[in-house]
């Protein structure tokens, strides 16, 4: 498949509303936590208030007696099986015993939050009140809290059956250890790189832990009926994984578990683990009854997967006129409580955009007595970015150069190879860093005190992976398309557009719908910047697929050789002349409603799981001013400019611009997970972990380069997670710019700013 | 397509696993169509017409709508109103969209008693039954016509000014307007097989019988009901206990004039349909009202409305006459069958017609039937529609042929019997069938042979035959990493069809029944499904099953070629998984399904099949039944005291469900014999529209029901699967007449055959 | 212990008795006891505005709210905004400039910029954003969600 | 949330046995959101909710020229910035009215509620102090009245004995020769608890200052009234040096704690730039310009 040459599709890059939206708009629409079951009890957490303890005894009997209380459960309560088996989770893989210590601390609890125990009962409040009479004695033991002293040798050990596994072929540790993995990318020669050097800079960052911070809390609701089958409702990004993850914790087949995919309130990553749903499948297990569980929200905060807090040391080499000879970073990334931190992906995307002949790359998948991470819009890579595009911006400095002209100097284009050694594909790196700096954003003049002006870049790799569909035609020439990807942020739409587009037919004729893991084949997670590629491609296999129904069809209608007839892209099959003469052509939609007569109506299916992915590449522009007496610092205008390949729905992927570039505003200025010296969070309300508000933005311009990715139907690239990239370094290179100060770590928030601000001065 | 060679030497076909769907209906779960609930949801309630027959001047919805709570009233007026185009409403038969409206809401008269005169939607269930009271309408009553054979009365009043007599060829072909003047006669078809004057001529014994049946309905337990949200983007979602959702949707779509795709129609469980759940009464309304009040709005029906205003089977006035050799050579028929169509036309007369004369041989027939509407409820197909009556009449007829002639009834009927090459007077030529080898079944059987001893005490035998249907169907395959397939179908499972389905994908691709998990999914998510009915569900359903399992062997053999790294066609699916060439080191290649399936993921993703298959042809069943019966010559009351089914399934694919098919058809055949009925006043009302006077019989009125399967499979499917669920209900009534006849000598020939018809029979005249 | 009471309230339009707890909130009641669950819960502690809703025509967090207190009540929701004549100009304008992608704030984004438009049919940008503050969204950087604010008030 | 009731009196004579009967476990509920939060989190022992705003007294606004105003103590702040004496009169008000939470919590929360919490950081309490504002109490021993900078005795807890609730606040009258205003700082611009808050409030006769209160939040156990900010200015012409010399005082009394949302050192810089802020801007209102409060108010 080559990219189309004939960029005027008739659907594809218009603007039409959403199939699901007005539900969305009449509250109709149903999340998790919306459902409502007769006889159903509501679930609730007992947590564990230490960050790191061993639990000498759990006694529920208290809670149990409580009138209303159907059932506890705890550990002790998942089935004993082998745990070594590794699922794929979509993001990245997770050793299944990780995964149930993390749903039930075991032996130990490994970080403040962690569940204990859950109880159902016939009210919401009595569960909650049961919490309250479950004892559970600890020994508490001192938590680990930061990475660099948990990668000590000497330091105490999170888990006595934990070993380094060298992802660079070096094999596992002998001993246990707080390193779950390791790796490291070397190419060319980095020391003889940096002898090259005119000069280097070598700095260190951090960052620290951030929250996806979706508006919904994680809920799960399970009846695990008396013949052995489980249902599970629940808000995910993918109901697939949501039922393997079931199968291996709760040792069921996976046709024993059905998962209704609710629509979900966000999830960026966050919402491929389960939490609730195993608790709430063991508990209805026990009763006989659903169960319904919804996290609170500090619950979410300190006991789902946030993003790694970070360490991060680049060292980047120049000569004096520009080119960038050597360059070596070193991460060690906070995996929290259970191995399986986003740092491969960090290190691989760390110099992304740049064209680096002598490089290394080394890093370190660190536990510490915090949530497990989970995955977060492009995870790693704004940590790592945040630290190379800081040190080029430093460089550009130092060598009074514009910051762009220096990135598109050294900038990776087709053919570059990565850090691991791939090469890049067609990519539009170049296009996006000249759109950038022909930017009116960026050739305006900044005027005014207190203010400066920044930019960075970001790449994301983005992913393909498995996709299903199937579709039939209605005998009004409509089709009913069903699908198994979620639908988080208008998928549905860019679904029915690209097989509209490939059948010829208008959007409104495609009725496409979300079904759960019994009624389309396996469809992978939405997230990965994967599903409107991935979709992309099953659409374009279904069309195909529906084209050599009916081009079979008419030929059978008219009497005429199969090869004769051929549907053309204006959704009108033609066939042989008749012999007095006339045009043999029928449209879709008449074809439509002639099949039933004519030997049935028809049906077509898809499943593919493409890997000619199209990376995706991003450079933000942004205005600042800082208030030198306090601190802030407010975005005083934002410009996000992406190479999307080909923009199936303008606005949604607008709208992904926007949201990736606020979430990492909110990462480089606001947000930040508040440990104090026992591992407590000591912000866990949205009150406290501070996500931008509609007040502490202004509008974000974005800028949409189509560079058509060949290796898709449409030329489609991933756009969802490369947006949060850029943001960290964009902004603290522009409070650089307005103040002078570097801000090294993260969050730049007031305190942090006028920290520097106030050292300056003395 | 040839039926698979080995019979009985199947894995999974003609085994008895739980239905899939067993837990959640035994423990209370199942969520049938008026379980729907929803947050704000209005409650539906419908106004009917007090009288048979009446022209509507005027309504007045003012005052209701003024009621607090009330939120909405709709009129047929409110509706978009159609021409009078032909829609397609299952089991092939049509109808006109202008009489689909005006029964779901009257026009310009109310034709029945219950007639659907307006709705409301309100807040409260009983806020939506007062506002009916303010409903003010205001009637000009007109004479109803009651009596099929005085509506057929050229001078009789006429419901319908433009209807015309319409002359069909067959029970489901277009026809001709014959009639010139404004009838009640809506259809004529005639069949003609030979000569059957002649054929009369050359008869040593001619009987000649009149013969009536009452209209009779279903009886489902589940009233009908019908939800629906009409959402702000204009989709309309529906919930509703149907035979067919696709009909639901279309049929709605058509009524409110949106294109299919806007309409969903959710499946949701359904209590018993027997052909009856196939139309629409209540979804439109349901849509309409929650159009204008934005909100979801839930109907269900009271069982008076049920009875009164709902499709029972047609009443019929039949006459035939046979004629017979003295050797029990059949020599002519004439049968003449006039059948109640209800308000609107489409009598299920022709089914009645085709099958009338269908196990026999008959060299010279003739066959009429006449459509007529009349002042009672628009009938509705019922489990083998139109059959039971005109059977009844013939097998009646045919019984006393062979008694006047001297001969066991079963040596008349299998000297005349029809088989493989017969032609019906209907012009349709038989395939394999099995109507012979049930016949032989029952003349052998332990109950026939057996001697029936005591005063009063009676033997009846009855033929039965119904043609059965294939149509759409459609099916979904998914498998499963851990070998397990998960099948969407789109019909609706009203007896174990999700599990005689099931199994037969599971039989084509050698895994177990369990190992399917099969699901019945909402119209948007499956393709094109006709109704479950017509006998055609396991057979059409369970056919789209084997394709699509043949797509995911297709399949699977192109991945495991690819895994081997063979070529495609040196790999072969067989005995449950794929085998290939032996590799070089001389070990064969093979994988089990559940290995292969294991595999998929990590070889370029997982299979799905998928099917659409449209048959026109069916495996045509027959039936034989056996009652002994004793009657009180006091009270006329008849009791049934032993009863054997004998019937042709082709296959059995879960036999207790065959079984249970048989067994329900039996005792509905056997409430129509002897104790249903719609018992009309003078002025057109129904006088017993409650389950207490409505007879349905109760577990103590009918005996254990012995059922012979007989297995003659049907070359036209791949597991030679016959429709099972209509013939049964076609012969009780004619063979418990038959058994009346043998135990006390009387004939009855109205049905029903009640204590009270009876004794009217018993007694002598008073004077 | 459970304490249920049953309170009377107007809930979008239609009066309306319901069974709720002592300690229910206007939120919990909503969803759990009525089945109204258009309103959405985010952080059940008033910092997200997830739950908005108007009570008496005010703008309040319905977490915030003890379900005892709407007695004798209007309360309106997300699921009371259409009108028999079908979304109003704010619910189209959300969704022809695709001010939402996850959906779940949507319910009290619209319940808030209702009760903007009400009290300041004519808002400037800063205006909505302050309004606005109080109702988090994490999918779109809120540049579409002002933009249909501002349309809206312009229809 | 624990096992509670809420109780809705419609006297104050009721409310006051109904919290009287409650003893420790019970707690008037005005605008909630914080007490709601706290039942909530199980953070206090509460067992009966004394919703208090069926008294018509606890939510009347009463203004009168000569003496000043009385605002119900649970009146939301929605109805104080929707009151136009209370807009005209005392933008200080209006200030803080409009910067608690979001939109939706200004339409329930109330300057009584704010109070009573007791929070260091509550962000009216400075307000109420610089404007002079006494809390009318009614409880089971009758009626009093404590000035706001009395009220709170430590972070959650406040003057009010077993039985006694706040009724209304009272502020005198303004002068027009006066102007006050309240700023406080968070991270984001909206939605947050401050890390600093202060309130200004002078009397000036031409440049000099005849009269001014300084009231800093968030930097102590309680919101603090700064009497040697006040003391720098009173008597003195309004300058840098003199508005400086305010500042200072403020960051010497602040003894604020170091937790995750501010420092010591930061909450210490930020009372003299508030104090600053609060004072050149009150200054101006005094002088009669229009400063407007956020949102436009």
């Amino acid at each position: 498949m080559v990219a189309t040459d004939k960029p005027a599709y008739r659907v594809i890059g218009s603007r039409p509303v959403r199939p699901d939206g007005a539900d969305k708009v009449t509250g109709r629409a149903r999340y998790g936590a919306d459902v409502l079951l007769p006889g159903m009890l509501y679930g609730r957490v007992l947590r564990s208030p230490h960050a790191h303890a061993r639990i000498v005894r759990i006694d529920t009997s208290k809670a149990e007696a409580l009138d209303g209380v159907r059932a506890v459960a705890s550990w002790d309560d998942l089935p004993p099986k082998n745990w070594d088996e590794l699922p794929n989770l979509g993001e990245g893989a997770a050793e299944t015993r990780w995964m149930a210590r993390n749903v039930f601390a075991s032996d130990k609890a490994l970080y403040k939050g962690h569940a204990i125990a859950a109880v159902c009962a016939t009210d919401p409040h009595i569960a909650e009140d049961a919490l309250g009479l479950i004892e559970v004695e600890y020994e508490v033991l001192p938590p680990l809290l930061d990475v660099r002293e948990a990668m000590d040798p000497n330091a105490p050990l999170l888990h006595d059956d934990l070993y380094t596994t060298d992802l660079s072929g070096g094999g596992t540790s002998d001993e246990p250890t707080n390193i779950g993995k390791h790796l490291e990318f070397r190419s060319g020669d980095i020391e003889a790189g940096f002898e090259e050097a005119d000069i280097v800079v070598d700095r260190e960052f951090e960052t620290s832990m951030a929250h996806q911070g979706y508006l919904e809390p994680h809920n799960g609701t399970a009846m695990w009926s008396e013949d052995g089958e489980l249902t599970v409702w629940n808000s995910s990004q993918g109901p697939f994984v949501v039922r393997e993850q079931l199968h291996m914790l709760l040792d069921l087949p996976l046709s024993k578990v059905k998962v209704v995919p609710m629509e979900i309130g966000g999830g960026f990553g966050g919402k491929i683990p389960v939490y609730m749903e195993p608790m709430a499948a063991i508990l209805s297990k026990k009763t006989g009854r659903p169960v319904k569980m919804i996290m609170t929200r500090q619950e979410v905060l300190e006991a789902t997967g946030p993003t790694s807090g970070t360490w991060v040391r680049a060292k980047i080499g120049a000569t004096n006129d520009g080119r960038i000879v050597a360059a070596e970073i070193e991460l060690a990334f906070e995996a929290g409580a259970f191995p399986g931190s986003p740092f491969s992906a960090g290190a691989l995307c760390a110099l992304g955009p740049y064209d680096i002949e002598n490089q290394r790359v080394e890093g370190w998948d660190v536990c510490v007595n915090k949530p497990k991470v989970a995955a977060y819009r492009a995870p790693g890579a704004p940590a790592t970015a945040f630290a190379v595009e800081s040190v080029l911006d430093e460089l550009a400095e130092l060598l009074e150069r514009d910051p762009i002209d220096l990135r598109l100097q050294n900038a990776a284009r087709e053919g570059t190879r990565l850090s691991d050694g791939t090469p890049l594909p067609v990519v539009g790196n170049i296009e996006v860093m000249e759109r950038v700096q022909g930017s009116e954003h960026y050739r305006s003049e900044l005027q005014g005190e207190n203010r400066g002006r920044g930019v960075a870049m970001g790449y994301w790799r983005n992913g393909g992976m498995e996709t299903s569909a199937h579709a039939a035609i209605n005998q009004d020439g409509t089709i009913n398309l069903v699908v198994g990807t979620v639908d988080i942020g208008g998928l549905r739409a860019t679904h029915s557009m690209q097989l509209a587009e490939a059948l010829g037919l208008e959007y409104d004729d495609i009725r496409p719908q979300v079904v759960d893991t019994s009624a389309v084949g396996r469809s992978s997670v939405t997230g990965g910047s994967r599903s409107t590629f991935a979709a992309g491609w099953a659409m374009h296999e279904l069309a195909q697929d529906l084209r050599t129904q009916l081009e079979a069809r008419a030929a059978q209608i008219w009497g005429v050789e199969r090869d004769e007839v051929s549907y053309g892209d204006d959704a009108v099959v033609r066939g042989p002349e008749a012999e007095d003469g006339s045009e043999r052509s029928v449209s879709f939609k008449e074809l439509a409603g002639q099949l039933y007569g004519s030997g049935g109506m028809i049906q077509a299916r898809a499943d593919v799981s493409p890997t000619t992915v199209g990376p995706a590449y991003a450079g933000h522009v942004v205005d600042v001013e800082v208030d030198p007496e306090t601190g802030k610092v407010d975005i005083l205008r934002y410009t996000a400019v992406q190479d999307v390949g080909k923009a199936i729905h303008p606005s949604y992927v607008e709208g992904q611009l926007q949201g990736g570039a606020l979430q990492g505003i909110g990462m480089a200025l606001t947000e930040e997970y508040f440990y104090d010296d026992d591992g407590v969070m000591r912000n866990s309300s949205l009150l406290d972990y501070r996500m931008p508000t509609a007040l502490d933005t202004p509008m974000i311009d974005a800028v949409l380069v189509e560079v058509a990715n060949p290796g898709h139907p449409y030329g489609v690239r991933g756009v969802g997670e490369v947006p949060i990239v850029p943001p960290l370094a964009a902004i603290t290179n522009a409070i650089h710019a307005a103040t002078g100060v570097r801000m090294q770590k993260l969050p730049a928030s007031p305190r942090a700013v006028l920290n520097e601000l106030l050292s300056e001065e003395t | 397509m040839v039926a698979t060679e080995k019979p009985g030497n199947y894995q999974v076909v003609g085994t008895r696993p739980i239905r899939h769907d067993g837990t959640d209906k035994v423990t209370g779960r199942a969520g049938y169509g008026a379980d729907y609930q929803a947050a704000g949801m209005l409650f539906g309630r419908v106004l009917r017409s007090p009288h048979a027959h009446a022209r509507i001047k005027s309504i007045d919805t003012s005052k209701a709508e003024a009621l607090e709570g009330v939120r909405g009233v709709i009129t047929n007026a409110d509706f978009p109103q159609p021409d009078d185009s032909q829609v397609e409403i299952g089991e092939g038969a049509t109808t006109s969209a202008r009489w689909m409206l005006d029964n779901v809401l009257a026009g310009e008269k109310v034709l029945y008693t219950g007639h659907a005169v307006a709705a409301v939607a309100a807040t409260d269930p009983h806020i939506a039954e007062d506002a009916l009271d303010l409903i003010e309408v205001e009637y000009e009553v007109l004479e109803p016509v009651m009596d099929v054979r005085e509506a057929m009365d050229e001078n009789a009043p006429v419901l319908h000014d433009f209807l015309r007599t319409e002359q069909i060829a067959s029970a489901f072909g277009p026809g001709d307007m014959v009639g010139q003047k404004p009838t009640n006669v809506a259809k004529y078809l005639e069949f003609k097989a030979g000569d059957a004057d002649a054929g009369f001529e050359e008869a040593d014994v001619v009987v000649e019988r009149e013969f009536t049946t009452t209209m009779a309905h279903q009886g489902y337990i589940e009233p009908h009901n019908g939800s629906a949200f009409y959402n702000r983007d204009g989709h309309i979602t529906i919930w509703s206990s149907t035979q067919g959702a696709f009909g639901v949707r279309d049929m709605t779509a058509g009524l409110l004039q949106v294109p299919v795709s806007q309409v969903t129609c959710e499946p949701v469980e359904i209590g018993g349909g027997f052909g009856g759940k196939i139309g629409i009464y209540l979804e439109p309304l349901a849509a309409l009202l929650s159009k204008q009040t934005g909100k979801p709005v839930k109907f269900t029906m009271t069982r008076q409305a049920v009875l009164e205003a709902t499709g029972p089977t047609s009443g019929t006035y039949m006459r035939v006459k046979v004629g017979a050799k003295n050797d029990g050579t059949l020599t002519a028929a004439h049968v003449y069958l006039v059948f109640e169509a209800g308000a609107y036309p489409g009598s299920p007369m022709g089914a009645g017609a085709m099958c009338a004369l269908a196990p026999y041989q008959v060299p010279n027939a003739h066959v009429e039937g006449y459509d007529v509407v009349l002042n009672k409820p628009k009938v509705a197909a019922y489990r083998a529609p139109g059959a039971p009556a005109s059977e009844y009449a013939v097998e009646s007829v045919m019984d006393e042929v062979a008694q006047q002639l001297e001969l066991d009834p079963m040596d008349f009927r299998l000297k005349n019997a029809a088989v493989e090459g017969s032609r019906r007077p209907d012009g349709a030529v038989y395939g394999v069938i099995g109507n012979e080898e049930v016949m032989e079944v029952v003349k052998s059987s332990d109950h026939y042979r057996s001697e029936l001893q005591g005063e009063n005490r009676g033997r009846g035998v009855a033929m039965g035959f119904w043609f059965n249907v294939g149509m759409e169907s459609s099916a979904y395959a998914s498998v499963q990493a851990d070998g397990t397939v998960s099948l969407s179908l789109g019909s609706a499972d009203i007896g174990g069809t999700r599990a005689s389905i099931a199994m037969q994908l599971a039989e084509t691709l050698g895994i177990s029944a369990e190992d399917v998990k099969p699901q019945v999914v909402d119209t948007d998510s499956v393709g094109y499904t006709m109704v479950t009915g017509g006998s055609r569900t396991t057979f059409a359903g369970g056919w789209a099953a084997y394709e699509s399992a043949m797509d995911i062997r297709r399949q699977m053999e192109e991945r495991a070629a690819a895994i081997w790294d063979v070529d495609r066609d040196q790999v072969s699916y067989s005995d449950g998984g794929v085998n290939g060439p032996a590799d070089d080191d001389g070990n064969a290649r093979s994988m089990t399904f559940k290995e292969l399936a294991g595999q998929l993921a990590g070889s370029g993703g997982m299979i799905q099949g998928r099917a659409d298959v449209n048959s026109m042809e069916a495996g045509p069943a027959f039936a034989g039944h056996i009652v002994d019966v004793e009657v009180d010559p006091e009270t006329g009351k008849v009791d049934i005291l032993r009863y054997t089914a004998v019937q042709d399934a082709g296959t059995a694919i879960h036999p207790s469900y065959v079984e249970g098919q048989i067994q329900g058809g039996v005792a509905q055949g056997v409430g129509m014999a002897l104790t249903e009925e719609y018992f009309y006043a003078p002025d057109g009302r129904l006088l017993n529209s409650s389950l207490l006077d409505y007879r349905m019989p109760t577990a103590l009125d009918l005996p254990m029901i012995e059922t012979h399967i007989v297995e003659v499979p049907n070359p036209g499917h791949p597991y030679g699967v016959r429709g099972v669920g209509e013939v049964p209900i076609v012969p009780p009534a004619p063979a418990i007449a038959n058994a009346i006849a043998d135990a006390i000598g009387l004939r009855m020939r109205d049905l029903p055959m009640s204590p009270r018809a009876m004794l009217e029979e018993l007694l002598p005249d008073e004077g | 212990m459970t304490d249920r009471m049953i309170v009377s309230a107007t809930i979008n339009g239609e009066p309306l008795e319901f069974l709720a707890d002592q300690r229910d909130s206007l939120l919990e009641a909503l969803r759990e006891r009525i089945g109204l669950t258009g309103t959405k819960e985010g952080c059940n502690d008033g910092n997200c505005g997830a739950c908005s809703v108007l009570m008496d025509g005010r703008l309040v967090n319905s977490c915030l709210v003890m379900a005892a207190e709407v007695e004798g009540a209007d309360v309106t929701t997300v699921e009371g905004l259409a009108t028999e004549d079908g979304l109003i100009p704010l619910q189209q304008a959300f969704l022809e400039e695709a001010a939402l992608q996850c959906g779940i704030c949507t319910p009290g984004f619209l319940v808030a910029s209702k009760a903007l438009l009400d009290a300041n049919p004519n808002p400037t940008e800063y205006e909505a954003r302050y309004w606005l503050a109080g109702n988090l969204c994490r999918c779109t950087g809120y540049d579409k969600i002002i933009r249909a604010v501002l349309k809206a008030a312009e229809a | 949330m624990q096992a509670l009731k809420v109780v809705r009196p419609t006297t104050i004579a009721e409310a006051i046995e109904q919290l009287n009967e409650g003893g420790d476990g019970a707690r008037p509920l005005a605008g909630g959101t914080d007490v709601i939060v706290i039942a909530r989190a199980r953070v206090r022992d509460i067992d009966v909710l004394v919703d208090v705003k069926q008294i018509p007294e606890l939510t009347a606004i009463e203004w009168d020229p000569d003496s000043g105003l009385t605002i119900g103590a649970a009146t939301p702040c929605y109805e104080l910035y929707g009151n136009a004496d209370v807009v005209q009169n005392y933008p200080a008000i209006i200030d803080s009215a409009t910067l608690i939470g979001g939109t939706g919590i200004q339409g329930r929360a109330s300057f009584g509620g704010n109070l009573c919490n007791s929070s260091p950081s509550g962000d009216t309490i400075p307000t109420q102090i610089v404007l002079e504002g006494v809390a009318n109490i009614a409880g089971p021993n009758g009626e009093r009245s404590v000035p706001v900078e009395d009220f709170c005795t430590g972070p959650g807890r406040n003057v009010l004995g077993q039985g006694e609730f706040v009724v209304s606040i009272s502020f005198p009258a303004p002068d027009a020769s006066g102007g006050a205003r309240f700023l406080r700082f968070i991270p984001r611009n909206e939605m947050d608890i401050a890390v600093c808050n202060a309130a200004s409030a002078v009397k000036l006769d031409g440049d000099t200052v005849r009269w001014a209160r300084v009231s800093i939040g968030a930097v102590a156990p309680t919101p603090l009234l700064v009497q040697g900010a006040a003391d720098a200015l009173v008597g003195k012409p309004l300058t840098d040096e003199t508005i400086e010399a305010a500042a200072e005082a403020s960051k010497d009394a602040a003894t604020p704690i170091d937790d995750m949302r501010g420092s010591i050192k930061q909450r210490k810089h930020l009372s003299a730039v508030l104090t600053r802020r609060t004072l050149q801007q009150a200054a101006r209102r005094a002088r009669g310009e229009d400063i407007p409060s956020v949102g436009g108010h």
